[in-house]
């Protein structure tokens, strides 16, 4: 049984390699596409270059090579899991990456939970209300807050919360400079995190709300669910253990696939709440066109993607012993 | 045979509706019966005959909306089950009242071990501990039949058979060692080899036990079988019972007539089958007289404007059809 | 007509559908006849910039004393015609290569299968963000990029359709009278697979819209035009002074956006009475 | 209030404040956290990566110059050259270095750091290196502390080279054979972790998030700074960047950092200050370059028309919130030696721009569109696209429709400096203090050069303009000079090879409890050793 696991977890990797070579040649010649270069971009900031300074300047990063040559450079680099340097920040691309990487995932991962245990509790709170009022307040106030911009609510909520009531900061990750450490340092973190993730969070704890009731009441349509009735177990339980385990594989499916897509959603709050992280670093690199550092963040999405697509695939295995990877 | 007095479970007058989207529909219709006690009471029908409704209804697990009992008394051993209250009915089901169903499949919860599903029930009613319900859960799959009990327990309703999972079904319903048990289409889903030993599983089980057992059935071979009296269901309403000896030799109502012959048609291969012409008729679309009317060979014209009632031509022989009653001018 | 009747009767019986159909009617309207009711050019700079509403504009004006009432109404052509543009787009091909994935399966399935992961591999905002970025930010180029990072959905959906009909005997029929492919794709499968197909991309609509106005919030818009993720953009520098000046905007997408999810909600019963519940 | 009367308030407080000036009215104390503000944030500690505002912000507060200056015209003063001679020929220049000065690594300042730091850095790497030091024929280090520097021919602002963002000092021993051999100088770990000798030293950089720098307890000035520690926090969101200095979570937010409107607001709040003084070094200017290598823009009429058709105070003051004032030529108006007063008014005047269409035969279509003009502008922000509407609308109305294209940076350099594609574009140019170094290279013929940015992309030409530009360069201040900026900026401001639009005013917004900020005309590029925290 293990070794069956072990065996699907190493086929799973081989498979994605290909996927991610692939993506990360079709993201090299998109954005290749784009006018302009990075040398172009640091002489704009130098206030007034010259041809000969931009032509060293793509000279020093290799930009003077032809399209393909730099592919193939670019290719063999990220075979070795070299992703280059940062021409613009001066710096190696994956320290840049990982310098961020952990505001993201933190605020990804609370949001995401925020987001599935408030999903939770409430789409099951609602499916076992169907059609009474308590069902309908969740269901519209989830349609609502599912139709509001993301962006927008981080402002109202920063109008709010940080201006009118000044309860909370109104951006950044950690007060600067304070030196706090340890606890004290996590629980200034923790307060910077409330606005963002709770903006991030809102919109997806919307679509596992209704994910979650239309799971469950599929779930309450199931027959197990009268045995459990007939047994004699209460309505309360029925609906923690028997319903809402069977319930929770299209809620995992969908956090799978948008552990990947919050590093979208991450660009606009992070741009908001002035979080030091990865979707922020994205949208500069890009209009910056520091290509190295943008094809080293897709490369990096995307291969987070890839594996929590695969903790999907794990953790389904965990909720439902039914599915044998082969 | 004659039935065992008091009865363990006492059934009058019971009605159960439907609320839907087109109408009020009526799915049991001012249904009596009692069952006593080492007594199996079969209900037979076609599908819609409103016999899985009744089943449903007397351990009240009718979704409600849109389903709800109007009228009638269910009565276990005297205790009125229809005014319990949430707790106290709970208390009823699993522990006085089992319930086994058609498709072990569908009705085991396929992501917990047997061990869990099993145990869960004798945890609840009996307050037993964890190692206790396993102890218990081994010893009530060996009582079922299932071979090497300590490993069955601990997988999961896919790895078995479908004879196994039925059987683990009945095991678990089997648990508390109930006053009824509850068979709803018990042998449906399995093969032909599997439904024999199933069904005798259950009435040798029932006679170890002293239960009570409701078989509800299409199957006319399981009841021939097993049941001690039959209740033939058609449209909601019961159109005749008799004991199964009687109802087997000498079926009054024409539906009956029909299921028998029906039935026998079916056991010998190679010749074409014969079944009861037409369907049940849409429950938003009742025939004013005889429900059956519309299908039956022995229609009378009386049968088209009045409804016969339940009449007792026989003693303990209740037949709903003017022709078999004689009265049918 | 009959059908019609049927599917108005299922729709119908969704209040929250027949609300949101009625606002997104209102929506639509005020799109169409706003901007001619209400002839003030959205660029103009009218008044004083940052006045609230219900003074001399019914809405107020914007940072640069434009009026922001022909900014909402304008902004709802935008909004509408790049959601609806987009998941049109996205709804053509995805279904196309669901269709095709689908209907013939085998090595195309596979090959068509893998370029849809790809598509959803990458988070589909940064995506339309780098497309925008990279081919300067016009109507065309929002739409497309758009269109773009949905279509695989549509695409799996289609598919999954597909191959559910694929088999049926009606299919094998019309594959024994000799039809071909392209007829038994258009003509046979797709009446039957397009329920759920026109349910998702309704709901794509509201999508795209949300997408379009975080798009323009990063100044990904078409700077001719105003949209009202525009208008929130320009607003979100006065946030704090005049709050109300991203409020209307943001409750118009809002609104709009809930209409369509709404209506989709109502389509979904319409269309799929069996899938009711989902 | 005009900028320079603020300023001269400003530095008159500064003079009272100074520590030098001994007993002021307020004596500095000694302390606290400067946070400040700007966006984006910097790649690099050193204006030799880029001379980029938030570049330039961060590297003067560790980077010293060897000189520094005061007023708003930049009169040289004492730094880390405690002395100076200037040849009568103008072309020898011997600095002294002051005794004793040590890196942030402790190692000591010596003359081969300065000779390194203008003859290997400056030139080669500074965008205006060559501007300020193509004339320079030998740099001598005869003992440890003296830099003589040898020119060619004279340069009229030679002495405002040694800015700590022009010419920052920079450490030889923190860069390799190989990297300076191989050129590869901006890879040098030192632009990341910067070694310098001014007041503050690095101290953590978390990217994206905030860079601190502390205080340097080895600075040379005795008692300075006054400031613990300098913060910037990177902000990436103008909303966001006021609120933070509005709850006082920022001290300053410098060089409009923060969205007009905003600072508009927060101008008004009893515990800010907003003021555009300090920036008179700079001289910011933005115009409409245009593209005069085909037609109609080639036609003077247009472009008379274009200018004609723009509300320059209108555009001030709601686009910009007031930030700024119109302009009537390439310098600023703010510039004490070098802008001619005499130029007039730029005139707005749509009647008068139809007729001009009309009259060089510009009919108007059906649609009343006598031609189309795209129009790009540069993506710094907002209100570059604000801009670039109001344009596009005032155009509308004589006739020209000038879609707007909106490109990012990359994009924008090249279909400007590189492909020469563009119609009308805003730009934005400073002056910096002299125009030799900052107006010139957008006027000049031979600055027509595909590729090269902030230069000439208008393809202009006027032989006797480069003439005059040329004499200019060469000539030191004086009436002649004077006399020939002055020739020149009439020439360019009747030529209209960009549409002048308006002087920036770069404000700055600060804590109350914020002192002595403004020291001269590039306030916010010095280096903030006596600004103190109340």
């Amino acid at each position: 049984m293990r070794q069956a696991s072990l065996l699907f977890l190493v086929r799973r990797l081989v498979q994605v390699v290909p996927v991610v070579l692939a993506i990360a040649a079709v993201n090299f010649f998109l954005l290749r596409m784009a006018p302009g270069d990075v040398a172009d971009i640091l002489a704009g900031q130098m206030g007034h270059a010259t041809l000969e300074f931009t032509q060293q300047l793509r000279r020093e990063f290799g930009l003077d090579q032809p399209v393909y040559m730099q592919f193939f450079y670019y290719i063999g680099k990220l075979l070795t899991l070299d992703l280059g340097r940062s021409h613009l920040q001066q710096a190696p691309v994956i320290d840049l990456i990982l310098d961020r990487l952990p505001a993201t995932v933190i605020l990804m991962l609370t949001s995401i939970l925020i987001a599935i245990a408030v999903g939770i509790v409430l789409g099951v709170a609602a499916a076992r209300r169907e059609g009474r009022l308590a069902d309908t307040l969740v269901s519209v106030t989830a349609l609502v807050v599912y139709a509001t911009p993301a962006f927008w609510l981080g402002l109202m909520l920063i109008v709010l919360f940080s201006i009118q009531l000044d309860l909370l900061p109104s951006g950044g990750m950690y007060q600067i400079g304070a030196g706090r450490t340890g606890l004290a340092h996590a629980l200034d973190v923790a307060k910077h995190l409330v606005l963002p993730s709770v903006t991030l969070g809102l919109f997806y704890v919307a679509i596992y709300t209704r994910l979650m009731r239309a799971s469950m009441l599929e779930v309450y349509g199931l027959e197990f669910i009268t045995t459990a009735r007939a047994k004699g177990l209460s309505e309360t339980t029925i609906a923690w253990t028997h319903a809402l385990r069977n319930a929770l594989l299209p809620v995992v499916t969908l956090a799978g696939v948008q552990f990947g897509h919050l590093l979208g959603g991450s660009i606009l709050v992070e741009t908001v709440f002035a979080w030091p992280g990865l979707g922020r670093l994205v949208f500069d690199a890009l209009l910056q066109r520091d290509l190295n550092l943008l094809l080293g963040i897709l490369f990096v999405s995307s291969v987070v993607v890839v594996f929590a697509n695969l903790a999907v695939d794990l953790i389904y295995g965990l909720l439902d012993p039914r599915i044998v990877h082969k | 045979m004659t039935a065992p007095m008091p009865p363990v479970l006492a059934v009058e007058g019971l009605s159960v509706e439907f609320r839907t989207a087109r109408g009020v529909v009526r799915a049991v219709d001012d249904l009596s019966f009692t069952i006593g006690e080492g007594e199996t009471v079969a209900i037979v029908g076609e599908s819609g005959s409103g016999k899985s409704t009744a089943a449903m209804a007397m351990l009240r697990l009718i979704a409600d909306p849109p389903g709800r009992i109007v009228a009638g008394s269910i009565r276990l051993d005297g205790q009125e089950l229809l005014t319990l209250d949430d707790a106290s009915l709970r208390r009823v089901r699993g522990r006085q009242i089992a319930m086994i169903f058609q498709d072990p499949m569908m009705a085991l919860n396929p992501i917990y071990t047997i061990e869990r599903q099993i145990g869960e029930v004798l945890r609840l009613h009996l307050g037993v501990g964890r190692a206790e319900a396993f102890a218990q859960t081994v010893e009530l799959l060996r009582l079922v039949g299932v071979p090497a009990p300590e490993d069955r327990a601990r997988q999961y309703p896919h790895n078995l058979s479908g004879g196994m999972r039925q059987r683990v079904m009945i095991a678990m319903a089997l648990a508390c060692r109930p006053r009824l048990l509850i068979a709803d289409e018990p042998t449906t889903a399995l093969d032909v080899t599997v439904q024999a030993q199933v069904l005798e599983l259950i009435q040798e089980l029932k006679t170890r036990l002293g239960m009570a057992v409701l078989l509800i059935t299409h199957d006319l071979g399981v009841v021939a079988e097993t049941a001690h009296r039959v209740i033939v269901m058609y449209t909601g309403g019961k159109v005749e019972e008799a004991t199964a000896g009687q109802l087997f030799a000498d079926p009054r109502h024409p539906y009956t007539q029909g299921l028998l012959q029906a039935a026998k048609w079916e056991e010998s291969d190679g010749v074409e089958l014969r079944e009861i012409p037409g369907t049940v008729p849409s429950p938003f679309a009742m025939p004013t007289g005889c429900s059956f009317a519309p299908r039956c060979a022995a229609v009378v014209p009386r049968c088209q404007t009045d409804r016969p009632a339940l009449t007792e031509i026989l003693p303990g022989r209740p037949v709903r059809c003017f022709v078999a009653q004689g009265a049918a001018r | 007509m009959n059908g019609l009747a049927l599917f108005w009767r299922r729709y119908r019986r969704n209040r929250g559908a027949v609300a949101g159909a009625a606002t997104l009617a209102l929506v639509v309207v005020a799109a169409l006849v706003g901007p001619l009711l209400y002839p003030v050019d959205p660029f103009d700079m009218v008044g004083r910039p940052s006045q609230p509403p219900f003074g001399r504009f019914p809405l107020g004006t914007d940072v640069a004393g434009r009026d922001v009432l022909a900014g909402i109404l304008n902004g709802a052509r935008i909004s509408l015609v790049i959601g609806i543009l987009a998941s049109l787009a996205a709804t053509l091909l995805g279904v196309l290569v669901g269709a095709i994935a689908g209907y013939y399966g085998g090595r195309i399935d596979d090959m068509l299968m893998r370029v849809t992961e790809f598509f959803l591999t990458i988070p589909s905002f940064v995506l339309a963000v780098v497309v925008v970025a990279i081919f300067q930010p016009t109507v065309m180029t929002v739409t497309c990029a758009i269109a773009i990072v949905s279509w695989p959905s549509v695409a799996r959906l289609a598919r999954g359709e597909f191959i559910a009909q694929r088999d049926r005997e009606y299919v094998k029929g019309c594959r024994a009278i000799g039809m071909p492919d392209w007829e038994i794709i258009l003509l046979q499968i797709m009446p039957n697979a397009l329920p759920p197909v026109i349910v998702v991309s309704s709901l794509m609509v509201a999508t795209a819209i949300l997408t379009e106005s975080g798009l323009s919030f990063l100044g990904l818009g078409d700077p001719n035009l105003v949209s009202w993720g525009y208008m929130i953009g320009v607003a979100r520098t006065v946030l704090r002074t005049a709050w109300w000046m991203a409020a209307i905007p943001g409750a118009m997408i809002l609104v709009t956006v809930l209409a369509i999810n709404l209506v989709g909600e109502g389509l979904n019963d319409a269309l799929n009475p069996k899938l009711r519940r989902r | 209030m005009k900028a320079s009367t603020i300023f001269t308030m400003a530095a008159a407080a500064l003079i009272a404040a100074a520590p030098l000036a001994g007993a002021g009215a307020q004596a500095p104390k000694k302390g606290g956290t400067l946070t400040y503000t700007y966006q984006p944030e910097p790649t690099a500690i050193s204006t030799l990566a880029t001379t980029a505002v938030p570049v330039a912000l961060i590297s003067t507060k560790i980077y010293d110059g060897l000189l520094e200056y005061a007023g708003p015209g930049l009169d040289p003063k004492p730094g880390l050259a405690e002395s100076w001679t200037v040849s009568p020929d103008n072309l020898s220049y011997s600095f002294k270095l002051r005794q004793g000065v040590k890196w942030h690594d402790g190692k000591p300042l010596t003359s081969a750091d300065v000779k390194f730091s203008i003859e290997t850095l400056a030139l080669n790497y500074h965008s205006r290196g060559k501007t300020y030091f193509g004339n320079v024929t030998a740099i001598e280090t005869p003992d440890d502390r003296s830099v003589v520097v040898k020119l060619k021919a004279p340069v009229p602002y030679f002495l405002k080279a040694f800015q700590p963002s022009e010419t920052p000092i920079m450490p030889k021993h923190a860069f390799s054979e190989q990297e300076i051999a191989e050129k590869k100088v901006r890879q040098a770990k030192v632009m990341q972790e910067p070694v310098g000798t001014g007041p503050f030293k690095m101290k953590e950089w978390k990217k994206g998030s905030h860079i601190i720098l502390e205080r340097n307890a080895d600075y040379w000035k005795p008692g300075l700074p006054y400031l613990d520690q300098v913060v910037l926090r990177v902000l990436p969101d103008g909303a966001a960047r006021a609120i933070a200095v509005e709850k006082g979570e920022v001290d300053l937010a410098p060089m409009t950092a923060l969205p007009p409107a905003e600072i508009q607001r927060l101008g008004k709040l009893p515990s800010l200050v907003s003021s555009q003084a300090g920036s008179e070094g700079l001289g910011p200017i933005m115009w409409l370059e245009t593209n005069l290598r085909e037609k109609p823009l080639a036609d003077l009429a247009v472009r008379q028309a274009i200018s004609l058709a723009i509300d320059r105070d209108k555009l001030v003051d709601v686009i910009w919130y007031g930030m700024g004032k119109p302009a009537r030529g390439p310098i600023v108006s703010g510039n004490p030696n070098h802008f001619n007063a005499a130029l007039p008014k730029l005139e707005y005047n749509p009647a008068k721009a139809n007729k001009l269409l009309d009259d060089a035969g510009y009919k108007r279509g059906p649609d009343g569109v006598r031609f189309k003009l795209p129009q790009n502008f540069l993506p710094y922000g907002e209100e570059w696209v604000r801009q670039a509407e109001y344009i596009k609308q005032e155009l509308g109305k004589i006739g020209i429709q000038a879609d707007i294209e909106s490109l990012d940076m990359g994009g924008w350099l090249k279909k400007v400096f590189t492909d020469w594609t563009y119609q009308i574009t805003s730009d934005f140019h400073h002056n910096y203090v002299d125009p030799t170094i900052g107006v010139q290279r957008a006027f000049l013929s031979t600055n027509i050069q595909k590729g090269a940015t902030f230069n000439n992309s208008m393809g202009y030409v006027n032989p006797k303009l480069d003439e005059l530009l040329q004499k200019a360069a060469a000539t030191p201040d004086g009436p002649e000079r004077k006399k020939l900026w002055d020739d020149a900026q009439k020439i360019m401001q009747d030529d209209l090879p960009v549409i002048y639009l308006i002087e920036i005013g770069y404000t700055h917004i600060w804590n109350k409890r914020v002192k002595g900020l403004i020291t001269n005309g590039i306030s916010m590029y010095s280096n903030w050793d006596s600004v103190w925290l109340e």
